[in-house]
């Protein structure tokens, strides 16, 4: 099977940013094709989704190099899913973009290098080559460290500095698990690496390989105790930028965890325990850092955190039904944190603060606006059937099939923490009274806007909510998505056998 | 009956629209939904005679056994009618009580669509839809309670009911997990049958203690009764509505509808007796001292779920059959309480007891409808609420050893609740009328016949219980158990110790009406032990909770980049060291190296100094000067070790990389703030470890020497079939020419970035 | 002129690689050297005749320059190697003839290339080089040293 | 003695033994300048070094990368002064 | 030879970790490059070295002899060096701006976005 | 032949790089370090990488031996004459056994002109 | 910087640094050297130019912004890479002409990609060093 179809998401990415960087000088025609260019790439990955779950499993081999000695690309549906919702959050940022993001950060590059971060994003998902992913996560690396840095004051630079080292020491630690991995079995190719690693006799050694992926990817995905350049940096960068970021930078190494822990390396007792402890740890950190903060970017941060801690919930549990609890999970808090990060910006729009405790008054102001907003809000929360829900119970269900009781108090004060912290958020920026703001000079507010760059940023919001609402009503679409994943997770052989033949 | 639970959501969609279209202000016709909804069930009342049944189900997400099963059965009835009816009336009450307001529609929409949920929960058979309308019970009640949103207070109390309700529905999921994964099923109805199999299992224990959490947390059991006074902050519709009628008896419903599931194991009948014992006591008497008329009632209402619980716990059918009545009876007579409550706040602006008389002098209708909830609160004859009554104490009396310590709790408790409804019901209706109520009338039909149609039921049933018997009550009971009770309802029973204890309890709380005068000084003297309350101390756990939170986010999250550093490596290498130590057997193995050659000892040498000298010179300049000695040394041993094309590009690279360095650093100022050498040698001792391990690693690879299938294939083939000599070029423009393609992609981002970076400067310092 | 001369040269060898067949460099050599030869031979104007003499003048300037080179290097060696030090440095200025980029340039580097001197800078109206030497017993005699030596043996083939 | 052996036993210690010479200067310093010149005499050895060690192995094509070194050698010379003066202006 | 290149790629990573524990943003980014140092080393050395014997087939054969070195380390390496190349380029111009704006290139004064709630 | 040629030729570059070597360190000042180190690195280098193309006889191989050849004739002295300037600039001192500088005072403390003759007000004031 | 002899230096290295920068590209798929350490060669050819010259006059040399050669080097890349989805391969296989170019050898998409590379690296050094001494 050489399908080179399923590298055109990647592809269309790359043409599209040069396209842009073509017409550099044109502020409004890259503004549209990005637009076209995301559209397209979102029909791409819907048909892609579509014809791996017909077809099954695809493969490619770059240069028609036969596996395992060229790059492999593979989309089975855990890929082709998240590369569709990677369209999908690239085409919300990239209209909310045009809303949202200054003339000036257009003219040096903005729009290009959203692009090839979302090109980073969907190979890393594709690939299926060790290597190559590392290569894709290092152009995840610098265009988010880019978009992070670029025109940026104080805080963005001193985030940004943080960001970048955490994640270069995780790609370092990566780059020498690879190493590590190839003097073990010469191989690169992660289907050929299930099978090679399985032979290796030394299998401590693997384990401890193991560990330096587990350090590597849990980084990128910000667990416990690596997360650190998480909250440090994400509220920092315009909000589009950080609507990218919050929905789908962490969730790399979610997948990188997922794909790396089923497939190569089958977690031992210790590792699972490792993990499941790290999860739960995470949840704890998580909601409580978002618990304390006032700024609703670094809560809608330090949620991330704490829903990572769900993800890494279902690896340690590690059974289909957790996985699959992971997997519905994730696709939900690409869509809703993308999401949310967008709602936090319009406020600001609004407003001119992130501040919850100067915020208010939206409800009275903006009925429908606030209703929209409530769609992600309480989409996080997990309020059934929002969302947000149906992860969660996937993964109290995978938890009490191996009573794992202690996972589930965890998840519980996790999604409790998210509770209280959304209905408090609530209550502090719609219900309260928010008392007119002096308006700064420096802030272009909402009215200020043109109708189309205000309709940009609505519609950007409205289509990720609609989007979050048919994941909630039409779990059992997902649902059968994730359980699906989940079960060729735990069994690779068909992945195995769409890239190798056997 | 998926219409009867969608319609109310789809109707909370289109409210606001339709009041946006329409012109009348009046709103009364919204009650027109909760009354179809309540007519249509009625129809339905026949088919659940005799142990009948209706059962409906929808696909919905089919792969993991979540649809939208619903199951009519008694206790279902008993819910839905008391939904939709108390339902309709506190439709039409709210037309006129929330007038103008803007926004009733709002209002309305939430109203709705928490009825709708309450409908959902009470008829779901399945466990999880049940969870989810249990939710939305919980949510919907979360924007009721807070609808006066510029009152700090009423946001506040909305959070605290969302969070004990919240985490409740939580725990809830979890029991409802349990139960699916141990009875393999997750149909309610059918899972009585499945009653011992679950009973045994491990999880059992757990699944109790989780559903105890939902089921108390909702009903206001001792301690997590504490959010529902607070929510009285809400409009009084919704005080009526969710906190006596029908929210609050979700966690009841809850354990009536497991109780012959999980019910009949002495973990859950024990816990059961003993928290709604304490819970009944301990609210009633609570009760006693409040000056808020919302606060009496609230308290009342506790107590009374207290009741329900405890009744549900001592697990006779006698004892299911009080709690059946006892459903309805503290349905009707609590909400018209709530109501006329309403009427008086919304009348007179206050709701203080002790400032309130006479008030039957200006609103009669209003007075009537109080003393009547009143009498059958407390159980006098005939009114309903004495049937109850009797009931109760028929089934405490049942218990065998135990029959008097229930008993007599449950006297007091009653004596407690009859105190309460007193003050409630007639002592804002008789005695003096302040003079600055004089002036008062009678408020709308709309608000003051809702009450007076449940203060007659109140009357109607208790007159007339037969009507229920057969059609209602029984119904109810044999969803509960299996071994049906003869059920006669009456209100006469002939001279027994039933009545002697119920003469006792009007007696002694009419007494009591008139010996406590509830005042200020009162309140204060019970404040004192509130310190010690539930409330206080969930308070103060939850602020503990918010300090540890702060605390563990700043410790953590310090800001500072090399702590962060310092805890990533730290947990890396004792990982590291943990499965290298003790899963590895360490040992190294030379007969493969290559020999030792004077000339490469002296580049390797020369790095390792270079290294350190890079590491520890006090000056950038020369640091980067020697971190490029450490590139070109590299280039060498490239060299050495044939790697010509790595070679060449690590000196191009390093060489940029310096002119780089040096282009940036001229304007720097020195390095300054030396580390103290604690710190350094800290850090020291970490790098090293953490160097030591990975030089350890490499050893211990190395041993594991294998054959390289992908290397032989591209040395095979390089030239034959990529037409090229130099293999390492064949495979970065074609073998992995993906990679390339990608790398220099990375670069023409670099490049675009730094140009940004230096060129870009926003004006001022505008924000997006 | 002498540019067009020289690319007719090389064209001319390697169209006798082309025609021999045997692309080495002593073949090079030879096909260039018989080039210059054959173009000698065929070149009527004087002024063109510049080039070929030139060529000669070239070679003798690179043995002056490799013999310049090794004793400057034996005298240095001499020095670096024995405990004691005989140099007398110092920075000398040395007024230029040369007036060309080109000239001056090549005229410092070559300073530079021979062992114990070094081209500091050329002074902003590129009149003076100053030179860093390391055994200046005399300043005059060092100038004239360099001015009759490098400068003028550059100068007559470049100009 | 093969001419291998020779440059491999002779030639190629004294090139090294000269490259710790010249490292010993760097060590030392002083100055940024005699850094910098330490820093291009090391590069100039290690093209002879390659040179030799091209030789040594038969390997023609490692004399690509001396013709790259002696190319880009000097850049880091020319940047480190362009340095020195730069901060010497801007004091 | 292994043992020794072993021991410097754990100075490289002692080495590069030290510098990035520091409170200077030079050192930082100098750390980083040592790190990619030794992972680089390390890619090498596990990839099996052999003297001499370039990767590059004979100009008269079709295929690599018998003893050759692994070309696919080799690879691997430079691409990761050009990316790190990348990375590192932009960090080093952003100590220019960072000391621009932040006006300190002492890390320890960077931590204002951790503080603030 | 061939062999003594390259043994000769290899043995007297790899001298006159030893010179190199002991000179930069034996060398009391900067300027004197640069004087011998340019010269006689250049000319080791040449004499070995002629050694190599006597070794492989080859014209490519010649040819790169003369690119190489060359590009260090012309890089190495300019090196060696930006890196000595730039060291004047910033105040290295010359060896106190140094006889005369005649560039004293010569320099433009702000733009670095350098006069030939005359010397500039600024810099007398100094 | 103003030094007369680097200057003229400077500009006889430029050609002879982008000539030979060439020839490291096309010998690239026989011998040590490539796109990447070719373009390497050209950026510096430039910088070194620079350097003597000052930015305004290399920029002049360069005639276009040298960001312009990113995208045209990413897109030849990337057609390289696409172009056997014409002959219905899939992507990134190597196509080759029948018969070899004297010098270069056989010329191939591989060719064109590491050309890609080639105007990449240039486009980027130069981006870089230009931007950054600029703002010196
Ligand atoms: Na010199
Ligand atoms: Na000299």
């Amino acid at each position: 099977m050489n399908n080179p179809f399923i590298v055109l998401p990647v592809i269309f990415q790359l043409f599209v940013a040069v396209i842009l960087m073509f017409s550099w000088n044109s502020k409004n025609l890259q503004k549209l094709i990005s637009v076209i260019g995301s559209l397209i790439a979102l029909l791409i990955s819907l048909l892609l989704l579509i014809q791996v779950r017909q077809e099954g499993i695809q493969s490619m081999q770059a240069g028609g190099w036969m596996a395992p000695f060229g790059i492999t690309f593979v989309a089975d549906t855990f890929s082709a899913l998240l590369v569709l919702l990677t369209a999908i959050s690239g085409l919300a940022v990239s209209v909310f973009s045009v809303g949202s993001i200054r003339n000036a950060r257009v003219k040096f590059g903005y729009f290009p290098i959203l692009h090839l971060l979302i090109m980073g994003l969907s190979g890393a998902f594709l690939t299926g080559d060790i290597f190559n992913l590392y290569v894709w996560f290092e152009i995840i690396i610098i265009s988010s460290f880019v978009l992070l840095t670029i025109g940026g004051e104080k805080a963005q630079i001193e985030g940004a500095i943080k960001y970048v080292t955490m994640n270069l020491l995780a790609s370092v630690i990566f780059l020498t698990a690879i190493a590590i991995l190839y003097g073990l079995t010469g191989s690169l190719n992660m289907a050929d690496l299930s099978l090679q690693i399985a032979q290796v006799e030394n299998r401590g050694l693997v384990n401890v390989t193991a560990i330096l992926f587990l350090i590597g990817f849990g980084i990128k995905s910000a667990v416990f105790p690596l997360y650190f350049w998480l909250p440090a940096s994400y509220h920092t960068p315009p909000p589009a930028i950080s609507a990218i970021f919050g929905g789908l930078l962490t969730k790399v190494g979610v997948y990188a965890l997922l794909r790396v822990f089923s497939l190569i390396f089958v977690p031992d007792d210790f590792l699972a325990s490792v993990i499941a402890i790290l999860a739960m740890l995470t949840m704890l950190t998580g909601g409580v850092g978002a618990l304390i903060q006032n700024n609703i970017r670094k809560v809608f941060s330090y949620l991330i955190i704490c829903h990572i801690g769900f993800m890494l919930a279902g690896l340690g549990i590690y059974s289909t039904i957790a996985i699959a609890g992971a997997i519905f999970y994730l696709v939900h808090d690409i869509i809703v944190k993308t999401n949310l990060f967008m709602v936090s910006g319009l406020i600001f729009k609004f407003k001119g603060t992130y501040s919850m405790r100067l915020l208010g008054g939206f409800y009275k102001d903006k009925p429908l606006l606030s209703l929209l907003m409530a769609v992600p809000l309480f989409s996080l929360v997990g309020i059934p059937p929002l969302s947000g829900f149906w992860g969660k119970l996937m993964l109290i269900k995978g938890a009490i099939a191996t009573s794992n009781i202690l996972i589930i108090a965890f998840i519980i004060l996790g999604s409790f923490l998210t509770l209280f912290i959304i209905a408090r958020m609530w209550a502090a920026v719609f219900w309260k009274d928010g008392a007119a703001l002096p308006k700064k000079k420096q802030i272009k507010y909402f009215e200020e806007l043109k109708p189309l760059k205000r309709k940009a940023m609505i519609s950007s919001i409205a289509f990720l909510s609609l989007i979050s609402l048919a994941i909630g009503f039409g779990a059992e679409w997902i649902m059968q998505m994730a359980i699906h994943i989940a079960e060729n997770l735990m069994d690779p052989s068909a992945y195995i056998q769409a890239v190798l033949g056997i | 009956m998926l219409i009867a639970v969608i319609s109310g959501f789809v109707f909370a969609l289109l409210v606001p629209w339709i009041m946006a279209q329409s012109k009348s202000k009046t709103t009364i016709w919204t009650a027109l939904l909760p009354l179809a909804i309540f007519t249509f069930f009625l129809l339905h009342l026949p088919e659940i005679q005799n142990d009948g049944s209706v059962k409906v189900s929808y696909s919905w997400v089919p792969s993991i056994g979540i649809n939208l099963d619903f199951y009519l059965d008694g206790l279902s009835m008993l819910f839905v009618l008391l939904i939709s009816g108390i339902g309709s009336l506190v439709f039409v009450y709210t037309s006129t009580y929330l007038k103008g307001h803007p926004f009733l529609d709002r209002f309305y929409a939430y109203l709705s669509m928490f009825m709708a949920s309450m409908l959902g929960l009470v008829l779901s058979d399945n466990i999880y839809t049940l969870f989810i309308f249990w939710e939305l019970t919980s949510i919907s009640s979360f924007f009721l309670i807070g609808f006066n949103n510029d009152n700090q207070a009423s946001r506040r109390s909305a959070l605290t009911a969302l969070s004990v309700t919240g985490i409740g529905g939580l725990f809830l999921l979890a029991a409802m997990v349990g139960l699916g994964h141990t009875a393999q099923v997750n149909q309610i109805s059918e899972m009585s049958s499945l009653s011992e199999i679950i009973q045994a299992d491990n999880l059992y224990g757990w699944i109790i203690v989780f559903l105890f959490l939902a089921a108390f947390t909702k009903s206001a059991q001792f301690p997590f009764h504490f959010w529902l006074p607070g929510a009285m902050k809400a409009p009084t519709p919704v005080s009526t509505y969710l906190h006596s009628a029908t929210m609050v008896k979700a966690g009841i419903y809850l354990l009536a509808r497991f109780s012959p599931v999980l019910g009949g194991h002495e973990w859950w009948n024990g816990t059961l007796i003993t928290v709604g014992a304490i819970t009944m006591v301990y609210a009633a008497i609570h009760a006693l001292f409040r000056l808020d008329l919302k606060g009496i009632l609230a308290y009342s209402t506790i107590s009374a779920l207290g009741i329900l619980v405890f009744l549900i716990g001592l697990g006779t059918s006698a004892a299911f059959l009080a709690a059946a009545v006892f459903i309805l009876v503290h349905a009707l007579y609590k909400a018209t309480l709530f109501l006329v409550t309403g009427i008086i706040d919304h009348e007179t602006g206050t709701r203080d007891i002790s400032q309130l008389g006479g008030l039957n002098k200006v609103m009669l209708p209003v007075g009537v409808a109080a003393l009547l909830a009143a009498i059958s609160n407390a159980g006098i004859p005939p009114s309903f609420g004495f049937v109850g009554k009797d009931l109760i104490y028929d089934a405490t009396l049942g218990m065998g050893d135990l029959a008097w310590i229930l008993t007599t709790l449950a006297v007091i408790t009653n004596i407690a609740l009859l105190f309460a409804g007193f003050l409630a019901g007639i002592k804002p209706f008789f005695g003096k009328l302040p003079e600055r109520f004089a002036k008062l009338h009678l408020p709308g039909p709309a608000m003051y016949i809702p009450p007076l149609i449940l203060g007659v039921l109140c009357m109607f049933f208790g007159l007339l219980p037969f009507l229920l018997e057969s059609s209602l009550i029984q119904p109810v009971v044999s969803s509960f158990t299996e071994t049906l009770p003869d059920i006669h309802l009456k209100l006469w029973h002939g001279f027994n110790l039933i009545l002697l204890l119920s003469a006792v309890t009007i007696g002694a709380g009419t007494a009591l009406y008139f010996i406590i005068k509830p005042s200020e000084k009162l309140l204060a003297m019970v404040s004192r032990f509130e310190r010690i309350s539930p409330e206080s101390i969930a308070m103060l756990a939850s602020g503990g909770f918010t300090r540890f939170s702060s605390g563990w986010t700043k410790f953590f999250q310090n800001g500072y980049l090399r702590y962060y550093l310092i805890t990533i490596l730290s947990f890396l290498s004792l990982l590291l060291a943990y499965r290298l130590f003790t899963g590895v057997t360490l040992y190294l193995d030379t007969s493969s190296m290559t020999a030792v050659t004077f000339y490469e000892v002296v580049v390797l040498v020369i790095m390792a100094v270079a290294i350190l000298f890079t590491v520890f010179s006090k000056s950038r300049l020369v640091a980067v000067a020697s971190m490029g000695v450490v590139g070109y040394s590299f280039c060498l041993i490239f060299l050495f070790y044939s790697a010509p094309d790595l070679a060449m590009t690590q000196f191009s690279i390093d060489t940029l990389t310096v002119i780089l360095f040096v282009l940036v650093l001229y304007n720097l100022p020195k390095y300054l703030k030396l580390s103290e050498t604690r710190d350094r040698i800290r850090d020291g001792l970490l790098s090293l470890f953490f160097g030591a391990l990975i030089s350890l690693l490499t050893i211990e690879v190395m041993n594991e020497s294998v054959d390289k299938e992908t290397s032989q294939y591209y040395a095979e083939n390089a030239y034959v079939l990529g037409k090229g000599k130099n293999v390492v070029n064949v495979i970065l423009v074609d073998f992995r020419g993906f990679d390339t393609m990608v790398e220099i992609t990375v670069l023409a981002i670099a490049a675009i970035g730094v140009f940004g970076l230096l060129k870009l400067h926003l004006r001022s310092t505008e924000k997006e | 002129m002498i540019k067009t001369r020289f690319l007719s040269n090389l064209l001319l060898s390697f169209i006798w690689l082309a025609v021999t067949g045997s692309f080495s460099f002593v073949n090079f050599v030879f096909g260039f050297v018989l080039s210059f030869f054959l173009m000698w031979l065929i070149s009527k104007d004087r002024r063109e005749n510049k080039y070929f003499y030139r060529g000669p003048k070239l070679i003798a300037f690179v043995f002056f320059f490799l013999y310049e080179l090794i004793k400057a290097n034996l005298q240095v060696a001499y020095d670096v190697i024995t405990p004691s030090f005989y140099m007398k440095p110092g920075i000398i200025k040395i007024p230029l003839t040369a007036k060309s980029d080109l000239e001056i340039t090549l005229l410092g580097n070559l300073i530079s290339l021979t062992p114990g001197t070094l081209s500091l800078d050329v002074s902003d109206d590129r009149k003076v080089l100053y030179v860093h030497a390391m055994y200046v017993h005399d300043r005059d005699e060092f100038i004239a040293d360099i001015k009759n030596g490098f400068e003028r043996k550059l100068l007559e083939i470049l100009r | 003695m093969s001419i291998y052996d020779y440059l491999y036993y002779i030639i190629l210690p004294v090139l090294a033994v000269s490259t710790l010479l010249i490292f010993i200067r760097f060590i030392i310093g002083p100055s940024l300048s005699d850094r910098v010149v330490s820093l291009d005499l090391l590069l100039t050895t290690g093209i002879g070094i390659i040179t030799i060690y091209s030789i040594h192995t038969n390997q023609p094509a490692f004399l690509d990368i001396a013709m790259i070194m002696a190319l880009i050698a000097f850049l880091g010379t020319v940047a480190f002064s362009y340095y020195l003066e730069k901060r010497e202006k801007n004091e | 030879m292994e043992i020794l290149l072993v021991i410097i790629i754990g100075l490289l990573y002692a080495a590069g970790i030290y510098m990035m524990l520091r409170r200077s943003l030079v050192k930082l980014i100098i750390g980083l490059i040592l790190l990619g140092n030794g992972a680089n080393l390390l890619i090498f050395l596990l990839g099996k070295i052999v003297k001499g014997k370039p990767p590059i087939i004979e100009e008269t054969e079709k295929m690599l002899g018998e003893l050759y070195a692994d070309p696919v380390p080799q690879a691997l390496i430079l691409t990761a060096i050009v990316i790190s190349f990348g990375l590192q380029a932009f960090a080093i111009i952003l100590i220019k701006r960072a000391y621009k704006v932040v006006k300190t290139d002492d890390l320890d004064e960077m931590n204002a976005t951790d503080e603030d709630l | 032949m061939n062999e003594y040629v390259i043994i000769g030729l290899s043995s007297l570059g790899a001298l006159f790089i030893l010179l190199a070597a002991v000179g930069v360190v034996r060398m009391p000042d900067l300027y004197l370090r640069i004087s011998v180190t340019t010269k006689a690195a250049t000319l080791g280098i040449g004499l070995l990488l002629i050694a190599a193309g006597v070794y492989f006889n080859e014209f490519g191989i010649y040819s790169r031996v003369m690119a190489i050849i060359l590009f260090m004739l012309l890089t190495a002295p300019v090196g060696a004459h930006m890196i000595g300037r730039a060291s004047y600039f910033t105040g290295v001192k010359l060896w106190r056994g140094s006889k005369l500088d005649d560039l004293k005072g010569k320099y433009h403390p702000k733009s670095h002109e350098l006069a030939s003759e005359h010397e500039t007000k600024e810099n007398e004031n100094q | 910087m103003k030094t007369l002899i680097f200057k003229t230096a400077s500009a006889y290295l430029l050609p002879l640094l982008l000539l030979f920068s060439v020839f490291i590209l096309l010998r690239g798929h026989y011998l040590p050297g490539g796109g990447f350490v070719g373009g390497l060669m050209a950026a510096i050819a430039f910088v070194i130019h620079s350097f003597a010259n000052g930015i305004e006059r290399t920029k002049n040399i360069v005639k276009f912004h040298p960001g312009f050669l990113m995208p045209v080097g990413l897109l030849l890349a990337l057609l390289a890479g696409a172009l056997p989805l014409l002959f219905g391969e899939t992507f990134m296989t190597g196509l080759w002409m029948k018969q070899a170019v004297p010098v270069i050898g056989s010329v191939g998409t591989a060719l064109f990609f590491d050309t890609g590379v080639y105007l990449v690296v240039i486009g980027v050094t130069l981006t870089i060093i230009f931007t950054i001494s600029e703002g010196l």
